[in-house]
């Protein structure tokens, strides 16, 4: 397993969201250094997402502060577009773009974003496809590939614009049983080359085998945060107990 | 008058028809054209979240939507030049009319389309550092306009059919030109049936290709 | 030279005069089969242009013509979008509150068109029977007056344009069809059996057709006018009058054969600008 | 601007009669509404019948609604006008097609009515259609799994969503119904527009009479428009996205 | 665990189904007494809800017969609504009817297709409801209540027709992984009563627990008809092999 360095890539301090009345978020405060794999799991509706995508700033936050590689989120001065192409997103329903081929998905970001020419984009774009094991496919459109196909593009595509860490939003629950592997297998081999990483995932095999920390949440707070083996050891709140047995048994 | 139908006119009229046929193409195209543009634009503000810019395009496409087509046209025929003091003429009339009127409906129909691309999308988008016009331009419209194309060709079949109307202005397109023939050699119902064929054999051609374009989606999806 | 204001300095200025035309009043303005606008008052009209042109000293003055409707010309004419409305206008009073008349050039009784076979021969017989008529015309206030004064009811069927009204008497849903008789004329001799119909009864009204132009422009109205009173001083009008009422026209060279009326050959002697009240007054 | 003011012309009274300006108008406000509502009755039940009819597992029924449909809704409203009322009734018997022609009573008022409701119906299959077939496909299984007819799960299954479901669209559809209405003229309904053709001629007034008439087409669609607000508002079902939407 | 009767609830034999020109379903034959519990699995799109669907007549098939306790589904003559009000079906996303109230959902069929008395029908309704555990939620809407919540609903109201057997279509795959086990426990209560079921499921935790028999499909065929023992000791198929060792890893 791999050491925990210690700089800090992501940190959030006492973030609180609301939508209009209802709190989403209250006093979230985490730090993930560089080269960290992070897993958030916890029960529907409690939050994740939402933390997740205060991270790059798809969400506004109303308290708090968010800070990536030393750049504050939630500033307004802060150029959002610039900060988000160096974080890399995978989302449960891939969000590949329908409308383009899979090089054009690949590619888009790094002509458009990060002003490569064509050509390196796509040579660029060949390799990470080559990776995933889908250089066959960069010609087809997203919507002819299966799920699991569809998702380890979704990582390519994220991988194309070099980022400095990446989040995963559920990234294998929309995926028939047998093709949660596939996308797994690219991820384990992410975390072991150092990629930093924030995975919200209820693949507690995955974050078994990859994860130096698990951060367990309940109505919007983070209940638990905790190094991977006190988390499987001996989860010290309640909540996360009966959590884990309910996923766990069957 | 049982049976005894006259469609030797038809064949004498045939170069009325032409130039009323022909405007009514153009009126179409031009009204789609420009109305899906501009209605695009109208739809962007109706979702922009600058309030009054929202309100305001949204009071223009309420009104827009419930006066009767004739209305407009002669009020935009008969109130202009009285404003502007520059008479415009009954085809220009209608071109800027029709452009006008249609972009309130194309508005409500991208503006669907723009909220049928699930937040995923959007968010996607974002996430690959796009700015908002790019994030519309290139990740948005274009699935937008996919998604709707079967309803925008649907709403234009309706705009081909309303260009019947500026009977009401006296520009000609093909209604008014059978109609002028039927006066003039007396034959009106000989005359209409033959122009209700016409628009038939147009609208129905259309909306084939619609509903292959539905089919074909639905497919990919 | 002289001062010019109004439609003369509008035309000079844009070296063109637009022409409201109509597209089916058969025989003073309509269009023939090369979809060319014609007809006695189109005639006329090219008269005023070349008298505007030699006072202008314009002579290559841009003619365009704009198609107007019953419902349109009168708000066209006073916009600007028309110049000079040569279709098949009455002159009456509440129309010369908004516009101007040229001299009258022809003159229409209101009277109604019946299928001979049915036998009807006054307005009185049309009691209780179904009557047509053009929406938005003169006949339309003239049959409600003509009912009120000699309490009899029509049932009053309307068509939204004449083809519409002529083919209501044609297919029987109307047993008469009240409106101007030249008009009447025109639509019987184009019809498909000319010989089945007639015009009969009771003038339920004289009316003055002319030259439409914009109120309040002397200078204007004055080239108008002498215009066509030197017309009708050569004797030039007859010809005119023969060419479209008693010979072939396009686009099926039918023959109108409607003489001249003694009313009009009355103001061809004195021309005259004045609405039908005054003529209806007199009776 | 040399247009002559007058807005005390809806006062005065038109030439030759009794009556004001004013109760033209008003008459012929009842009649666009009376046309607009019987149509839209009509459409309702014909386009619904239609609608289910376009999605039914028998190809023959579905090809008949669907040329029903694509014959009303491919023509102009005003050349089927033209047609119904000039054409139709010569196809018919001599004398049947006399007496619709001469006796029937309110002959133009059933006339635009039919029209108007079948051109509408077209329009309100096709949307009907569209809401049943955007049903997920289980609920139609679900229906029939439980033993219920086919009848059985339109009624009681697929057609309480699906109509639920596409009142948007068919409000457009009911504001249209009005605006269409205006058509009736070509024929001599002696609808709002009837009147105002027959105002602006008689009084020379056009732009009062324009602005008066237009207001009184915004207030039907806008009424329309509020009626079928009020019925989404009714019908709406606990716990959906429309319902959470509108609570918040 | 329960023993397996002898007497057949469900017979197929031979059933071929095609859709156009591709064949969905090809020579499925098996056999299902009376009280036994059934398990299909296998890849997706192999055809497994397509034969499920054939056994109440749900989908046409083209070749072989499905007999359903004596009744032939395939014959023209059968009164095919009747044979379904006694098949109990739930489906993948629940198909509760959503502008009804639960009470109403549950009481629907037995109304309209058994012709019960609606006093009835409600005593009845409340005792299934109150036997999933929703007593209290009896006036909301389907909308109303979570995934979990709606598909123990949509099995009472199964179970409400006095079903023969039981059908269900991956009824756990569409439920957050919290709710999996609220749902599986009311079905490994019903198998333990000695309800004949037939059950698309990957819940191999599930299949384990209840199975009499597992079926394994793959491109439209049975491959593998085995007890629960053989299937999981040494299924036969390398097909098999492959897929129960992507579903059990991580
Ligand atoms: N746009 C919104 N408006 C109002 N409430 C929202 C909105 N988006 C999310 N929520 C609510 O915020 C809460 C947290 O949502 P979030 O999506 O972050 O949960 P989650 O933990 O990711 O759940 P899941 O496992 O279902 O994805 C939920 O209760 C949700 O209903
Ligand atoms: N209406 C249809 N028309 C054409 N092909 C269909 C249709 N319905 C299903 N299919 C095809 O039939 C095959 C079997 O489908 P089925 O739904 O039975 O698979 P499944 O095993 O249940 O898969 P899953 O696990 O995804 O539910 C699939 O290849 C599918 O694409
Ligand atoms: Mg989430
Ligand atoms: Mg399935």
């Amino acid at each position: 397993m791999n050491q925990v360095p210690n700089s800090a890539m992501i940190e959030m301090r006492n973030v609180s969201k609301w939508y209009g009345q209802f709190q989403v978020l209250t006093d979230c405060s985490t730090r993930v250094s560089k080269g960290e794999v992070i897993v958030v799991c916890g029960p529907s509706g409690s939050g994740k997402s939402t933390l997740i995508k205060c991270v790059n700033g798809l969400e506004v936050f109303q308290q708090g502060e968010v800070i990536v590689d030393g750049t504050s989120v939630g500033d307004p001065k802060t150029d959002l577009p610039r900060l988000r192409a160096h974080v890399g997103m995978v989302f449960q329903h891939f969000e590949l773009f329908p409308h383009m081929t899979i090089t054009d998905n690949l590619t888009i970001g790094q002509i458009k974003v990060l002003r490569r020419s064509k050509e390196e984009a796509q040579e660029k774009a060949a390799r990470l496809l080559d990776r995933v094991g889908l250089k066959q496919q960069a010609h087809k459109h997203p919507g002819q590939l299966s799920g699991g196909q569809q998702q380890r593009v979704a990582i390519a595509r994220a991988l194309c614009m070099d980022p400095i860490c990446m989040l995963f939003d559920e990234p294998t629950s929309a995926l028939d049983p047998e093709m949660i592997n596939e996308v797994l297998d690219v991820m384990v081999e992410l975390a072991k080359e150092g990629m930093t990483m924030m995975c919200v995932s209820h693949e507690m095999g995955f974050a078994r085998k990859v994860a130096h920390r698990v951060i367990f949440m309940d109505q919007g707070r983070i209940i638990e945060d905790a190094t991977r083996d006190e988390f499987f050891g001996t989860p010290r709140s309640e909540r996360a107990q009966l959590f884990l047995s309910k996923i766990l048994s069957h | 008058m049982h049976g005894d139908f006259d469609f030797s006119v038809l064949v004498d009229s045939l170069p009325f028809l032409w130039t009323g046929l022909q405007f009514t193409l153009k009126l179409t195209a031009v009204a789609m054209l420009g109305g899906i543009a501009l209605g695009t634009l109208l739809a962007l503000a109706r979702l922009s979240p600058i309030a009054p810019l929202a309100r305001a395009a949204s009071w223009y496409v309420n009104i827009m939507r419930s006066i009767p087509l004739v209305m407009v046209i002669l009020w935009f025929f008969l109130v202009i030049p009285l404003i502007t003091g520059k008479p415009m003429g009954a085809e220009n009339s209608a071109l800027v009319t029709f452009t006008l009127f249609e972009a309130a409906f194309y508005c409500e129909i991208m503006r669907a389309g723009i909220q049928s691309v699930s937040r995923g999308q959007v968010a996607a988008g974002y996430a690959m550092g796009f700015t908002y016009g790019q994030n519309m331009r290139l990740v948005i419209l274009p699935q937008a306009f996919r998604n709707m194309l079967p309803v925008l060709l649907t709403q234009t079949i309706v705009l081909f059919q309303d260009t019947s109307l500026v009977y009401a202005i006296g520009a000609k397109d093909l209604l008014k030109a059978a109609e002028v023939a039927g006066k003039n050699y007396n034959r009106p119902v000989e005359m209409v049936i033959f122009a209700a064929l016409i628009y038939f054999v147009m609208c129905y051609s259309l909306s084939f290709v619609v509903k292959r374009l539905q089919q074909r989606f639905a497919f990919k999806r | 030279a002289q001062d010019l204001g109004g439609t003369l300095k509008k035309v000079k200025d844009s070296a063109s005069i637009t022409l409201g035309i109509r597209e089916s009043s058969l025989p003073l303005s309509y269009l023939d089969d090369k979809q060319q606008p014609v007809g006695y008052h189109i005639d006329i009209c090219n008269r005023i242009v070349d008298a505007v042109k030699a006072q202008l000293k314009l002579p290559s003055l841009k003619v365009t013509h704009t198609p107007v409707t019953s419902q349109n010309r009168i708000p066209l004419v006073t916009n600007g979008t028309v110049d000079l409305e040569c279709g098949s206008t009455t002159n009456n009073e509440a129309r010369q509150k908004q516009v101007a008349f040229a001299p009258t050039t022809f003159v229409t009784n209101v009277r109604m068109a019946v299928k001979k076979a049915s036998g009807i021969k006054s307005l009185s017989q049309l009691n209780g029977k179904p009557v047509a008529t053009t929406t938005g015309t003169t006949s339309v206030q003239l049959m409600r007056a003509h009912e009120k004064g000699r309490s009899i009811d029509f049932k009053e069927v309307y068509a939204k344009d004449h083809a519409d009204a002529f083919l209501m008497l044609e297919t029987d849903r109307a047993v008469a069809f009240v409106m101007d008789d030249n008009l009447l004329a025109g639509l019987m001799v184009t019809s498909k059996n000319p010989n089945d119909y007639a015009i009969v009864g009771e003038v339920l009204n004289i009316e003055p057709i002319a030259i439409m132009l914009r109120r309040d422009d002397p200078a204007f109205k004055t080239v108008v006018d002498d215009a066509v009173k030197a017309l009708m001083k050569s004797g030039e009008i007859d010809k005119l009058y023969a060419k479209w009422f008693m010979s072939p026209i396009p686009p099926k060279s039918a023959n109108l054969n409607f003489a001249m009326s003694d009313k009009l050959k009355e103001l061809i002697k004195a021309p005259s600008d004045a609405p039908a009240e005054a003529y209806n007054k007199k009776q | 601007m040399n247009y002559h003011w007058n807005w005390g012309i809806f006062l005065e009274q038109v030439k030759g009669g009794d009556e004001t300006y004013l109760n033209w108008l008003l008459t012929g406000f009842g009649w666009t509404v009376a046309v607009s509502l019987s149509a839209w009755v009509m459409a309702l039940a014909l386009g619904i019948l239609l609608g289910v009819l376009r999605t039914v597992p028998s190809r023959a029924l579905v090809a008949a609604a669907t040329a029903w449909v694509e014959l009303f809704r491919n023509i102009p409203l005003l050349v089927q006008m033209f047609l119904w009322f000039f054409v139709m009734p010569e196809l018919l018997p001599a004398d049947w097609g006399l007496w619709v022609k001469q006796e029937m009573p309110a002959k133009e008022f059933f006339t635009a009515t039919i029209c108007l409701g079948l051109f509408t119906s077209s329009r309100v299959a096709e949307q009907v259609r569209a809401g049943i077939q955007a049903l997920p496909g289980g609920q139609l299984m679900a229906g029939l799994a439980m033993g219920l007819t086919l009848p059985q799960t339109y009624r009681h299954v697929l057609l309480p969503t699906a109509l639920r479901m596409v009142v948007p669209p068919l409000t457009s559809e009911f504001m249209n119904v009005f605006k269409n209405s205006s058509v009736a003229f070509a024929i001599g309904v002696m609808e709002l527009t009837f009147q105002a053709k027959q105002m602006q001629e008689d009084s020379e007034q056009g732009i009062e009479t324009f602005l008066a008439v237009t207001l009184l087409y915004f207030i039907c669609a806008f009424s329309a428009n509020r009626v079928m607000a009020v019925i989404e508002r009714r019908t709406r079902i606990p716990g959906t996205a429309a319902d959470v939407a509108a609570q918040s």
